[in-house]
């Protein structure tokens, strides 16, 4: 700072009227920013009031608690995807370590009761952590890895739970309290997941880390000349991914008190990435907002209740489900004519 | 050249105008080029050259007036268009394909039905080999056509965008004319020099259109020189009517400075900031002892196989080295660029858009990523503080425009080194600066404000090493050069009692 | 607008979007405690759900069609969930049809046992009524949860595993190698199905050898690539070959047929499929399917929601009935080539039509061929 | 003058014989660099198979050989269009909901238990076609409207699973009355079996598309930079959805070979198949980020993951670990590839 006000340099002048071009740019990006910010809130508002015209009564009966409550497990998903792909990597094992958490939560709340979510999110914590490890210093796509470990993890979480459904012997109130109580008739699993995207979203916006991953995800090689900790921000990106999944193991196990390889949250990968893309978050990396991928978490919930109460024939629904999504995410990214999509 | 038969024009452009909006970028520009013929194009960044070259390659169409290739009036839908018509663009940022062979990609662009592709649509590669070879050879390189791009130095893939320009209008049947954007920016002097032969040669088969910053080479390549300025062609003139000041005034609207070195010389301090010794990197440098001490600039000197980048790297602990010792501030442990950022050093990276800055991030987060300052408390950033002190910046190095909340590849390339600049200075402890190249690339205005903060970032009592684009950026700035051949120090020159000559010190370089 | 006039903007918008979300909810909260509902329902509220994994399995087509044959007998809506294979998809589906408001009479045909208590407890709390068919956990009973869970229903997996495993045994003459297919290996159905199976042969074939088993999650597919390798592995070593579901079995014949083994090994398993009764009936590969247990989706589907129906109506009164009535064994037929025949019938157009008149005639747990047989309890497994 | 001490430097010529002979040693070691990765795959590829067979001698078999090729064909057929997809650095989710609506319509089409129509040649016809337009919708989506191609084929996959499930209704399982088709895939002719000899055939075809042809050249371009093949005016856009129908084509063609080999309709004739296809690509070496890889790496790819099934199956590991196992292999590859290639300054996504 002192360094600042002490000297004055005398600088030619570039010329100004580089500015008009430049200040017409900024104003195009402006615009896109705004609409990518409201984008996922808009979409998930507009999908649901055509469904209130359509079945007033689905509203009326609390099926926006139902919504809630359904994306709680792939909100906590979506939002360490979303961490994961703000680095520009993408943890495609994130909901086999969530099942295989919420696998462990059943199997060892009864023997250490209150400790045991407490043993589950260090453990995939850690399993998120050794994903990044491999990423940041073993330098392979993210993508591959993954997909190698999702094996070894659903490997794991069907050993581990002698290949049946596991059920929580004892101390399982607690837990399931988070299901059973709620602020505004939401259960708390759902609050759990705004609660950790408002940190997140703390993280990203006023933290030195949160700017440092954003920075990877945006030009990674300017990060390292940037002296920002590339490979530590890495492997905290994926260890958060992995913190995240085991939350929504705990969600799982709070809404269903038991856990099986091919139960309840075994097919939440899919999902969760689609939340995560329809919050707005890039699949190349370095733009997120955690709040926004609420709402995207919220529409892919949203969009099988929705055309089940709509009264969409029940074969059709995948269909719809589909193209549903490709047209949200096509309406809610942000794009410009010069980018290059992959 | 007289052009006592007047053959058609290979181009003529008639007040030819482009707008964005309210702005106009070309303004009624006229130009015409005889076969034969090199003309040089010069202008600030910003002048409207780019946008006048996109025109020409098809990138954009113009709003007014006409553009006639070899007598006929031409529109251009696409590059391809362009491409047809024999005008064959060698890009600033460099356009191959480098996972393809050379073949491929001078090929690529031949319509389809030509050049090596058969009547089922598949490549006849034999033939695809040898008209590469072919157009290698008229243009006097000897590269084989099988081998990948991601193989060639920079100056042979510059050969290569040649020759594909080339071949582009001999499969059209056309003259050609081939646009070089300015190609010797980021080449080395050996590098250049082979270009500019190479250049030269083009004159026997058709023309071209020379766009460079470098006014020593506009004027020993070209024979006609054209300035823009605002958008307009301000000047047409003949090398030999016109001297290199006066081009400088021409572009840039005011008076060049004195090229007089006007440095007050800083006696060295006891102590140096930064002390190599015996540096080796198999296949890269070897014993490579060099001192950088506080207040001082040093230049270190050399072509693209000197290895005086990868010295320059391994100061800022971004490459390893086999041995030797990296002393910074007196720590000379394990060299990592965590550690040496700690240690108060800072690198602006030569490749600025994709190492040196974070483009799609704003300035102010930019500045402030490295080194917060006092814009973070412990892990939290303070946005508000963050934003005053980049502004406090932005005034300081003169950035523009002053709106340092704006994303970081929306300023100028001048204004973005600054940035990058700012970003180091941000440092409470900045006690030396490794720059590569660090006026690669910008205008001469910019390149002169750029260099004036180096200068002053100098005389606050940072050590200095720069990795200069051209001899004369060394002596125009260092108090000490270095200079290295084939990895190794070939000379040491203190710029207060010595006074080497410019070609003293290429001697040494070559 | 400056960004940070833009930016607040954005916040506030995300704000009150949340806080609309949470004020919204209405008064059936998705989680607390449940009232639950008794009492007599008048038929004109009601409205019949019946929930299955996907649309696409013969047997989930079955229960459709069962659904709907007593949705028009007792002049009732229907609706109809596909879960999609997913029990988020199903929970939520099933959700999203209770907050509409109806008083539901539900057959769910569950995708995983511990899907059971979530829907018991939403249907509960929407004060409708509900049969689980096939999986639940085994400590969760519907008298523990009131008369809304109403009925927990299946065909016993034992029992079919037995079947099977006699019909092979006996055609292998007692001697031989088998091979085993089982679904999805967290599926109690399939566990319960491979105990009876493999008791089966413990105790009365000791001659016949179970070389292994490959789980091939109710997957033709997967069924047909690793009888394949199996076959590469064992070769005319096989003689025997059973499968948890008919799908499993079709991809497997498949690949004993394209081997050109099929001649020589001897298939069992469960559900008779349609198409399964047509090679039966050819006697396809020299009368290679040599047992079948016999069971129909639209019973099942018809079954549980007449008991659920019932108790609805107040006719009955779930808290009242036997411990067997609520969590409920109905019988399977062992069908072998010779008895074919007699199972034609419930395949013919009219057959779940005629199956609904029956069952409202004689009640949900005495109509044939799907008696009550057992229950009170989780199903006993034969011990190792 | 400075340029003027230059220009006699330049003028006396400059010996560029130091760069030529550097030139020439970078191509002799590009030459072999190149083979470095296929190689070590088929070293992998021959330890798995020395020991297999030593588990089990029936692993050597010509009946497990042949039963080998058979399981790999369809996943072969379905690579190749994934391969070309990768290749562009864009990704196609949507194979498995593609061959489920291909093999749907094209049984529905054909000689089938539920009667119908039998349309004969035209239910291939036909089937295909729907496969090209959903390979073209995810093109036109992905290249027009700039949707990741990761979300457009995701949806494109339910989006097929919903119009095989719809064609399929609520009637009977369909099943194949055409004698000559029944078994046609396992039957071998030559040695061979028939769908391994139609691999082969796609495999050709697709190695000439990407070596010998505009289309695979192109490919290979915009996978290195788009913005190069757009500034140079190359076709990008048609490139780019012509390997997304090609893809979706490849796919259509392997549903069709996965229905005739089940021999009966399932919407999910395809399950398990995009869990093969993507981590045997990504094993063959080729680049997620586009550009660089190839046919023949994938086809080794595909190759030791099915003979890793076969050989886990053959030496009896219980079927539990044979995800993780093959998850570990896949872990190895990557690593194993990357490690030499680390470097403080690289940027692996």
């Amino acid at each position: 700072m002192t360094k600042i006000e002490s000297e004055t340099t005398k600088i030619d002048r570039e010329t100004t009227k580089l500015a008009v071009p430049v200040r017409a740019k900024f104003q195009s990006v402006k615009r896109i920013g705004g609409w990518h910010a409201i984008g996922p809130i808009v979409i998930f508002v507009a999908i649901l009031v055509v469904v209130a015209i359509l079945t007033p009564a689905f509203i009326g009966g609390g099926g926006l608690a139902i919504i809630a409550s359904s994306s709680a497990p792939i909100l906590l998903l979506a939002l360490g995807q979303a961490m994961v792909l703000n680095v520009g990597s993408i943890d495609l094992s994130n909901a086999a370590i969530g099942l295989l958490g919420a696998i462990l939560l059943a199997l060892t709340l009864g023997p250490v009761a209150g400790l045991s979510p407490l043993i589950v999110l260090l453990a995939t914590t850690a399993f998120g952590a050794v994903n990044g490890l491999i990423v940041a210093y073993a330098q392979v796509p993210s993508f591959a890895l993954t997909l190698g470990t999702l094996g070894i993890f659903q490997a794991v979480a069907l050993v581990a739970s002698g290949r049946t459904t596991v059920y929580v012997s004892s101390n399982g109130e607690g837990i399931h309290a988070l299901y059973e109580s709620g602020i505004a008739n939401v259960p708390l699993t759902f609050w759990m997941g705004v609660l950790v995207a408002v940190s997140l979203w703390v993280l990203l916006r006023y933290t030195r880390i949160g700017r440092g991953m954003t920075a990877i995800g945006k030009n990674e090689s300017a990060a390292i000349f940037s002296a920002v900790r590339t490979r530590s921000l890495k492997v905290l990106a994926f260890a958060l991914s992995g913190f995240c999944a085991g939350l929504a193991g705990i969600a799982i196990i709070a809404q269903a008190g038991s856990a099986s390889p091919t139960g309840l949250g075994s097919d939440l990968l899919l999902p969760a990435i689609a939340a995560a893309l329809i919050g707005g978050t890039s699949i190349s990396g370095g733009v997120v907002n955690p709040l926004t991928v609420i709402f995207g978490a919220l529409t892919v919930a949203l969009v099988p209740i929705a055309t089940t109460a709509v009264g969409i024939d029940a074969q059709a629904q995948s269909l719809v489900y589909g193209a549903v999504i490709i047209a949200v995410v096509a309406l809610t990214m942000s794009r410009n004519k010069a980018s290059i999509v992959k | 050249m007289s052009d006592v038969t007047t053959p058609p024009a290979v181009l003529r452009l008639d007040a030819v105008s482009k707008s964005f909006g309210s702005n106009r970028a070309v303004r009624g520009v006229s130009l015409s080029i005889q076969p034969g013929q090199v003309i040089g194009l010069i202008g600030e960044n910003g002048a409207g050259k780019s946008t006048l070259l996109k025109i020409l390659s098809g990138n954009y169409r113009h709003d007014e007036g006409t553009i006639a290739v070899n007598g006929r009036e031409v529109q251009f839908r696409g590059p391809a268009d362009a491409l047809r018509a024999g005008i064959g663009v060698v890009h600033q940022e460099q356009s191959l394909f480098t996972n393809l062979t050379i073949a491929e990609n001078i090929e690529v662009n031949t319509p389809i039905g030509r050049g090596g592709v058969n009547r089922l649509g598949l490549y006849n590669w034999r033939r695809l080999y040898a008209d590469a070879a072919q157009a290698l050879d008229l243009i006097g390189s000897h590269l084989n056509p099988k081998t990948r791009v991601s193989d060639l130095s920079f100056v042979d893939r510059q050969m290569v965008e040649i020759a594909r320009a080339i071949r582009v209008s001999a499969a059209s049947h056309t003259t050609p004319l081939v646009i070089l954007d300015e190609p010797t920016a980021i080449l080395e002097r050996t590098e250049t020099a082979i270009l500019e032969r190479e250049i030269s040669k083009l004159r026997d088969i058709g023309s071209v259109i020379f766009v460079s910053h470098r006014l020593d080479e506009v004027m020993r390549i070209c024979d006609r020189v054209v300035v823009m300025r605002d958008g307009e062609l301000i000047a047409d003139r003949s090398v030999d009517d016109v001297t290199e000041e006066e081009l400088f005034r021409l572009m840039v609207g005011r008076e060049t400075h004195a090229a007089v070195r006007n440095r007050r010389s800083i006696e060295p301090a006891t102590k140096p900031v930064i002390s190599i010794q015996d540096l080796t990197r198999a296949g890269s440098y070897t014993d490579v002892s060099i001192d950088a001490y506080p207040g001082r600039v040093l230049a270190i000197l050399g072509t693209s196989g000197s290895g005086r980048e990868a010295v320059a790297r391994a100061i800022f602990g971004a490459e390893g080295f086999d041995s030797g010792s990296v002393s910074i501030a007196g720590y000379s442990g394990r060299p990592s660029i965590k550690k040496a950022v700690a240690l108060g050093v800072g690198y602006v990276p030569a490749e600025r858009k994709t190492e040196g800055m974070v483009g799609e991030m704003p300035a102010d987060q930019n500045i402030t990523l490295t080194h917060p300052g006092s814009a973070a408390i412990g892990p939290f950033e303070l946005p508000r503080r963050r934003l005053s002190l980049a502004r406090l910046w932005f005034e300081k190095l003169d950035i523009r425009p002053r709106e340092p909340e704006h994303m970081l590849q929306d300023f100028s390339g001048g204004n973005q080194q600054k940035v990058v600049l700012a970003k180091w200075l941000n440092s409470s402890d900045l006690k030396a600066l490794v720059l590569d190249h660090p006026l690669r690339g910008l205008d001469p205005g910019a390149a002169e404000t750029v260099n004036a903060q180096i200068r002053s970032v100098c005389d606050d009592g940072t050590a200095i090493i720069l990795i200069p684009d051209t001899i004369d950026e060394a002596l125009d700035i260092a108090d000490d050069i270095v200079v290295m051949r084939d990895g190794r120090i070939s000379g040491v020159f203190d710029l207060g009692h010595d006074n080497p000559a410019t070609l003293d010190l290429l001697e040494r370089m070559l | 607008m400056s960004l940070k006039n833009k930016r607040s903007v954005f916040r506030l918008a995300a704000f009150a979007a949340v806080a609309t979300l949470a004020l919204a909810g209405c008064t059936s909260t998705a989680g607390g405690v449940a009232a639950g509902s008794t009492g007599p329902i008048a038929k004109e509220d009601l409205v019949l759900v019946a929930s299955v994994i996907n649309t696409t399995n013969p047997y989930f087509i079955a229960n459709i069609e069962g659904a709907k044959a007593l949705s028009k007998k007792l002049d009732i809506p229907l609706e109809i969930i596909d879960s999609q294979g997913s029990s988020q998809t199903e929970i939520s589906k099933i959700q999203a049809i209770l907050a509409q408001g109806k008083k539901v009479v539900m057959f769910v045909n569950t995708v995983a046992s511990s899907d059971t208590p979530t829907i018991v407890d939403a249907v509960k709390r929407a004060g409708g009524y509900v049969s689980i068919w096939w999986n639940k956990p085994d400590n969760f009973e519907p008298w523990d949860s009131g008369d809304n869970f109403v009925a927990f229903q299946k065909h016993p997996g034992v029992d079919s595993g037995r079947c099977n495993a006699k019909a092979i045994g006996d055609a292998l003459g007692g001697k031989g190698n088998v091979i085993m297919f089982p679904g999805v290996q967290d599926s109690t159905t399939s566990q319960t199905r491979v105990a009876g199976f493999e008791a089966e042969m413990r105790e009365n074939y000791p001659g016949i050898k179970i070389l292994e088993n490959q789980p091939s999650n109710w997957d033709p597919q997967l069924a047909n690539q690793n009888a394949k390798d199996l076959i590469a592995k064992y070769g005319d070593e096989i003689n025997g070959v059973w499968s948890a579901d008919d799908g499993m079995q079709l991809g497997a014949i498949q690949a004993f047929d394209d081997a050109g083994l099929l001649d020589k090994v001897k298939f069992a398993s469960d559900g008779l499929y349609p198409d399964t009764v047509e090679l039966m009936k050819k006697g396809y590969g020299n009368n290679a399917i040599v047992g079948e247990t016999f069971h129909r989706g639209y019973m099942a589907s018809a079954i549980g929601l007449y008991t659920a129906y019932l108790a609805a109506t107040g006719e009955i009164v779930p808290s009242e009935l036997p411990k067997e009535k609520r969590t409920s064994f109905f019988d399977i037929k062992c069908v072998t080539p010779d008895t074919l025949d007699e199972y034609l019938k419930y395949d013919t157009p009219t057959a779940a039509a005629d199956f609904v008149d029956k069952l409202v005639e004689t009640g949900p747990w005495d109509t044939e061929p799907a008696t009550l047989i057992g229950g009170g309890g989780p199903e006993v497994l034969p011990k190792p | 003058m400075v340029h003027n001490a230059l220009s006699k430097q330049s003028a006396v010529g400059i010996d560029t014989t130091a760069i030529r002979i550097r030139e020439s040693v970078i191509e002799r070691r590009a030459r072999f660099r190149g083979l470095a990765e296929p190689l070590s795959l088929l070293m992998a590829l021959a330890v798995l198979i020395v020991v297999f067979s030593l588990l089990n001698e029936r692993f050597l078999t010509t009946s497990n050989f042949q039963n080998v090729l058979t399981q790999s064909a369809i996943p072969l057929i379905v690579a190749v269009g994934a391969t070309l997809v990768i290749l562009l650095g864009s990704i196609d989710l949507s194979v498995e909901g593609v061959m489920g609506a291909t093999g749907m319509t094209w049984i529905l089409l054909s000689a089938n238990s539920r009667g119908g129509v039998d349309l004969g040649p035209w239910a291939w016809v036909i089937a295909l076609g729907v496969a090209l337009v959903l390979g073209v919708a995810s093109g036109l989506i992905f290249t027009a409207l700039k949707v990741p191609s990761f979300i457009v084929t995701l949806g494109m996959w339910y989006v097929g699973l919903g119009i095989a499930t719809m064609l399929y209704g609520t009637d009977l399982l369909p099943r194949l009355e055409d004698e000559g088709l029944k078994g046609w895939t396992s039957r071998i002719s030559f040695g061979l079996p028939n769908s391994f000899w139609v691999a082969l055939l796609v495999i050709g075809l697709g190695i000439l598309v990407l070596r010998s042809t505009r289309i695979g050249r192109v490919t290979l371009a915009i996978g290195n930079s788009e913005t190069i093949v757009r500034s140079a005016g190359l076709p990008a856009f048609r490139v780019k959805v012509a390997v997304f129908a090609i893809a979706a084509l490849l796919s259509g063609l392997g549903g069709i070979l996965a229905t005739v080999q089940l021999d009966i309709g399932s919407p999910t004739v395809g399950s398990g198949v995009l869990f093969i296809v993507i981590p045997a690509v990504v094993i063959g070496g080729t680049h997620l980020g586009g550009g660089k890889g190839g046919i023949l790496r994938t086809v080794l790819g595909v190759f030791l993951l099915t003979i890793l099934n076969n050989g886990l199956i053959l030496s009896g590991v219980e079927s539990s670990y044979q995800s993780a196992v093959t998850g570990a292999i896949l872990v190895a590859a990557i690593v194993f590839a990357a490690w030499s290639q680390r470097d403080r300054l690289r940027v692996a996504k």
